[in-house]
């Protein structure tokens, strides 16, 4: 695959200093707290107190650094189900976040409307037409919010993708289509998904700018969804970024990797990591010393830990809950059928 | 707008009275939700320049200007798609899908997506969207283009699904599913676009509370009878009607009941009417098989099991495809097959 | 292949009886059918390399190559498409759809390309594909991961529909599907894929007329009884099972009627059984409005109207999503419930 | 819409000179004979024996000279609504093909199989990926058959079409997507569908040749559609073309254009129609004369003649047809149903 020759090589590890001293410390705070709080949710999964967890190692950059672009007060983002990094630097309410890995509730326990942050989507493809409908909306009011989606290579796929990226342009809607090529979509490498082998490639048929990032530079990730977002937000329409990096865990805590890929590969892509290259480059840049770092550390653990302790507290919904939310006006019928719960099953 | 503006009066509460086609009643619904809320938007596969194919967005786009109303690209996953994302961002979308068998590439988006939005975000994002279908046989149109969706859409949690059969429910029943902030499988009875008739054109306000009307939910005695009811919904409301008129003649008095809405379904007016009548026959267009008769009948059934005189018979569409021009009336329940099965009811 | 040889041994003509899991069952119907007939095709996403995310395919890739056994692209309706284009061009595909709830996606191939081509050609183009689908609750899996399209499915004419409840009846039910020159939905109970019994696996041939086997639509007696009949299909059948164990423990003898085919439905199985226990309680893990439950109901209510005792039961999911993690027990139908149905009807 | 700039300007009006002078004689024998028996549809329509048609007058072009570059022993041809030309080109008895106008079948009365040109297909866009199916089948046996898929541009921006477009590049399945871009999707024109503008601009997203062609210019199509076929019969992968083209008549004999569009604009393409384009063409090329017109004409004639007779006497569906095709294998429910039928409905 050509999109995935190693970005290690031509690229200049300091392009970091191209990034705001400030903005760039924010960027690796919200890495390395997200790096620790995967960390800890697959220990979370190995110890039985969530069921099932996607982690998104390896692409910390890729995330934080495109949701660190947004205008939290203007825009919205709409995930997929491995966008923790994102509702991290988005600041949604982690423990409501992992409500969803927790089992206890599909889509999480946090407000989107409020996060502006949709809730966790496991269609793959299917939220991407909804940042399309959000930013038209926003068109349409007059106002200059902005709407990123995110999905993965494996999305690219879905008709519903082509659908919203032919919509956006269009409509001319200001959204970012934000896909992180992650290389793999569960066992299926690029090459056997993406025909032409570049997502990026797409954006010219219709009619819109494709950007290819190396992903796991925090730096270019930042600077190409700032750009995006300031084209949209000035009437320039959508642009579709493609930002190349790597799953470095299994796909799911279910997953084998070994029936797949060679280890050979997530060798050389573990050098990549984004973390300590954005580390690197900021102490490079003198924008970080041992002390920043140890502060930043002491944070991120104690941010961690908070909300560790949350999921353990973290009371399951109640039975109810089953009903409550169905309609927003509710039936008669649904009624009666929680009373027949009430009788025959609640706990 | 264009109805005719003959047979005008004054109903009870000062209301306009106007004869209007059912496609009128629907543009003239539209025209009242676009005026009177800024937040809904009609959209749809040929719903702007054109008016739809079958008229019923006529005017609009000219009325309220092409942000209100506008077509979309030929792609019904989409179009559903992005009515989410809208609601998400407050607005109040009516799309149109632009035949019944089109709804299908949508499924998803209303599935999983549309129909679940509010419960997965535990109530925080509402989706007061009304999808504004063409529904059902009876005009013998091209493949496709005559189909019945509403046992799928009714077994769909999150959903409110309802079928008009004339005019004036049309009126109502679209602005309740409107001003609703649940979404809303509207489904239009294409086969009765131009029955024409008096509607009360409520003014700003058509809705249950404003005008003592039926809630959602609410089923309509289209006429009522003693000797059996027949329960039905869109175009098979004015078959059946036909058929009770018929067996009249031979001194049988049939009941009818519009069930209007297919979910949630009026299960106290099915269980009122068939304790008074004790035989039911369910008609619909439908293939039979997992068709909605079968839910109408099993409801009766476990409701009034004891007053009922006879099983409650179905007459349906057969499990086949809604066939071409000359086969569809062999296909759809016809008169005939209605009145054996109230025969058989009868006669038990 | 990976199962465990342990327990194996021959049965009535010289089948070799083998203990597996239903997950191993179904591989070995793959493999059988991969072996038997060059014109049968296995795809969809991860199947190849991968073995599937419930390691259905294990192996078969390995075994037959990578243009027998291939991954697709990540798009559940170009999957179907492809299944569609292939068997025009006289391959018999064997499609898996990752999960239930990714089945919508690929409806619109399903229902307007899969479902209707032989009719659309008056039988010109026929359709053997299978559709493997992965089916229903009970593993507290993410959202829509646990879904029950059966109704969906079963209102399609055109399709057959089957849900087989354990190995054996998985091992033959495929290879009978996929044996089919018409499209079927073949829908695996996820709960059940770790379930491990007794498989007669009769070599190249286990279709009915082989077999002396039941034909295509018929369903099982899992368990006879006297005093009520369960109908169930699935993991339910299991539940059902236990169910009755419980109720023998009280004096109440249970049938349990495993339906098997969804779509068509043995309706005389249904009537034989209802007939003589006089009380059905019908139980599935779908929504109940508009489920299949209805039509069972219905179909046991016109047949045996007057042997009836009380109005079939139906103990179904509520009309909600599927719920997450702890919730689905209290979604899907518990023994309690059933229990409590049993009782109704017993005491109507 | 750059795309629909009228083509004639630039364009040398006797390119169909490339054409041998057998194939271009064939070719505009069968574009007369497809517009004859247009105008004949839209005639019985008009007196009342077909209930609707969709004319394709003005695509005469880019539908027989397409067509008539597949190899009619090894390819197949997948329809949509509107491909009443390629049936003609392909010999599909058009008795049976009309009989889907006349509403005696969906999908037409003849053998799709046999005439190697699937049933007519309403789903716009859903017969897409049985091409590529179609395609990947020939390929898995060994052979060498390539499949046509014709959609319109409306059709482009459905996920279908695209799902489609990148199964045949992951595939390298052997089939050419044939666009009609006739600029109107019912009431929509290319601006408010296509975003972008160009069709044939998608297909480098995935990875395979984009070809844009005067829809109108029969040798054009003929060269573009042979060379893609060429190219995948070798194995080389997919093509897509964009004939840009013009519906001159109406959405259907249902539509009323002057609702969305200028006349102006239906009489510039009135003035491109591609027939006498052709016509002219030979002459000049000098590969016909008054009396090749005149034979060719007659021919026509009485090939729409025999057809038209052919629909006068087409028998009925017979009412048992609504139970015999559904299974393959028939089932004892539906068998029942049939008996209720033959009791309760029979005529
Ligand atoms: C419509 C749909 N089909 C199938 C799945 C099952 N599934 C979940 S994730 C996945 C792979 C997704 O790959 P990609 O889009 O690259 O995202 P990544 O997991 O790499 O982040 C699959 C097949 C799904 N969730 N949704
Ligand atoms: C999936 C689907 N949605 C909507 C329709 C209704 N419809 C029929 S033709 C048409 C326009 C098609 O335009 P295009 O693809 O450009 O083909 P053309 O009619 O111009 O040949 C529409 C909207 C349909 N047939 N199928
Ligand atoms: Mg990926
Ligand atoms: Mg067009």
């Amino acid at each position: 695959m050509q999109t995935h020759a190693p970005p290690g090589a031509g690229s200049t590890p300091d392009r970091t200093g191209a990034l705001p001293a400030e903005s760039a410390r924010r960027i690796y705070r919200d890495m390395l707290t997200a790096r620790l709080l995967d960390t800890e949710a697959i220990a979370l999964q190995r110890q039985g107190v969530f069921p099932a967890y996607v982690s998104l190692r390896g692409q910390e950059a890729a995330q934080v650094a495109s949701a660190a672009a947004l205008d939290r007060d203007r825009d919205f983002a709409f995930p997929t189900y491995r966008e923790m990094a994102v509702a991290l630097t988005l600041g949604v309410d982690m423990v409501g976040y992992l409500a969803s890995h927790r089992a206890l509730w599909h889509g999480g326990r946090y407000d989107p409307i409020a996060s502006r942050f949709g809730s966790i989507n496991a269609v793959v493809g299917g939220p991407v037409p909804h940042a399309v409908g959000w930013a038209l909306g926003e068109r349409l009011r007059g106002e200059t919010g902005c709407a990123i989606a995110y999905f993965g290579d494996g999305a690219s796929s879905q008709g519903d993708v082509h659908e919203a990226l032919n919509f956006a342009g269009v409509f001319g809607s200001p959204v970012v289509f934000f896909c992180q090529n992650n290389r793999w979509a569960l066992s299926v490498p690029n090459e056997r998904q993406i025909a032409g082998g570049s997502i990026a490639a797409r954006a010219a048929g219709y009619g819109m700018p494709g950007i290819t990032v190396d992903g796991n530079d925090a730096a270019a990730v930042h600077n190409a969804t700032r750009s995006a977002l300031d084209r949209a937000r000035s009437g320039g329409g959508p642009t579709l970024i493609e930002a190349l990096t790597y799953r470095l865990a299994p796909h799911s805590t279910s997953d084998d990797t070994t029936r797949y890929r060679d280890r050979g590969e997530e060798h050389a892509w573990q050098e990549r990591d984004p973390l300590p290259r954005l580390g690197t480059a900021l102490e490079e840049a003198g924008h970080a010393d041992t002390a920043f770092f140890e502060q930043i550390e002491d944070g991120a653990r104690a941010a961690v830990e908070r909300i560790r302790d949350g999921i353990a507290t973290a009371p399951p919904p109640a039975g109810s809950d089953l009903f409550t939310y169905v309609y927003r006006e509710p039936t008669e019928e649904l009624a009666r059928q929680q009373r027949l719960w009430r009788e025959e099953v609640e706990p | 707008m264009t109805e005719a503006l003959v047979g005008e009066g004054r109903g009870a509460n000062g209301a306009a009275l106007v004869e209007m086609t059912m496609q009128q009643a629907i543009n003239r619904a539209l025209d009242t939700a676009l005026r009177e809320d800024p937040a809904t938007l009609v959209f749809g596969e040929d719903v702007g320049r054109l008016g739809g194919v079958f008229r019923v967005t006529d005017g609009l786009q000219a009325a309220y200007g092409q942000n209100r109303v506008f077509d979309t690209p030929l792609a019904e996953s989409g179009i559903v798609g992005l009515a989410v994302g809208l609601a998400m961002n407050g607005w109040r979308p009516i799309p149109e899908l632009q035949f019944d068998g089109f709804a299908y590439p949508a499924v998803d988006q209303i599935v999983n997506q549309m129909a679940r939005m509010h419960y997965r975000s535990r109530g925080a994002a509402s989706m007061p969207i009304t999808v504004r279908l063409p529904s059902f046989g009876g005009i013998q149109a091209p493949e496709h283009h005559g189909e019945s969706l509403e046992a799928l859409f009714a077994h769909v949690p999150g959903l409110k699904v309802v079928a008009p059969s004339d005019p004036n429910d049309a009126y109502r029943l679209l602005l309740q599913s409107i001003r609703s902030d649940d979404p809303v499988i509207y489904m239009e009875p294409k086969a009765r676009y131009w029955d024409r008739r008096q509607v009360v054109l409520d003014g700003a306000r058509a809705q249950a509370a404003d005008t003592g009307g039926d809630p959602i939910g609410a089923s309509r005695i289209a006429r009522p009878g003693r000797h059996a009811t027949l329960v039905a919904w869109g175009a098979m409301v004015h078959r059946c009607l036909r058929v009770a008129e018929l067996a009249a003649e031979d001194g049988v008095d049939l009941e009818v009941l519009d069930l209007r809405w297919l979910k949630p379904i009026d299960t106290d007016g099915l269980a009122a009417s068939v304790s008074r009548t004790r035989r039911a026959v369910v008609v619909h267009e439908a293939p039979l098989t997992a068709g909605l008769g079968a839910e109408v009948s099993s409801l009766i059934t476990e409701r009034v099991f004891c007053d009922l005189a006879a099983p409650v018979q179905r007459v349906t569409g057969f499990d086949v495809p809604y066939p071409a021009g000359p086969l569809e009336p062999q296909y759809l329940p016809t008169i005939d097959r209605i009145l054996l099965a109230v025969q058989r009811t009868l006669e038990f």
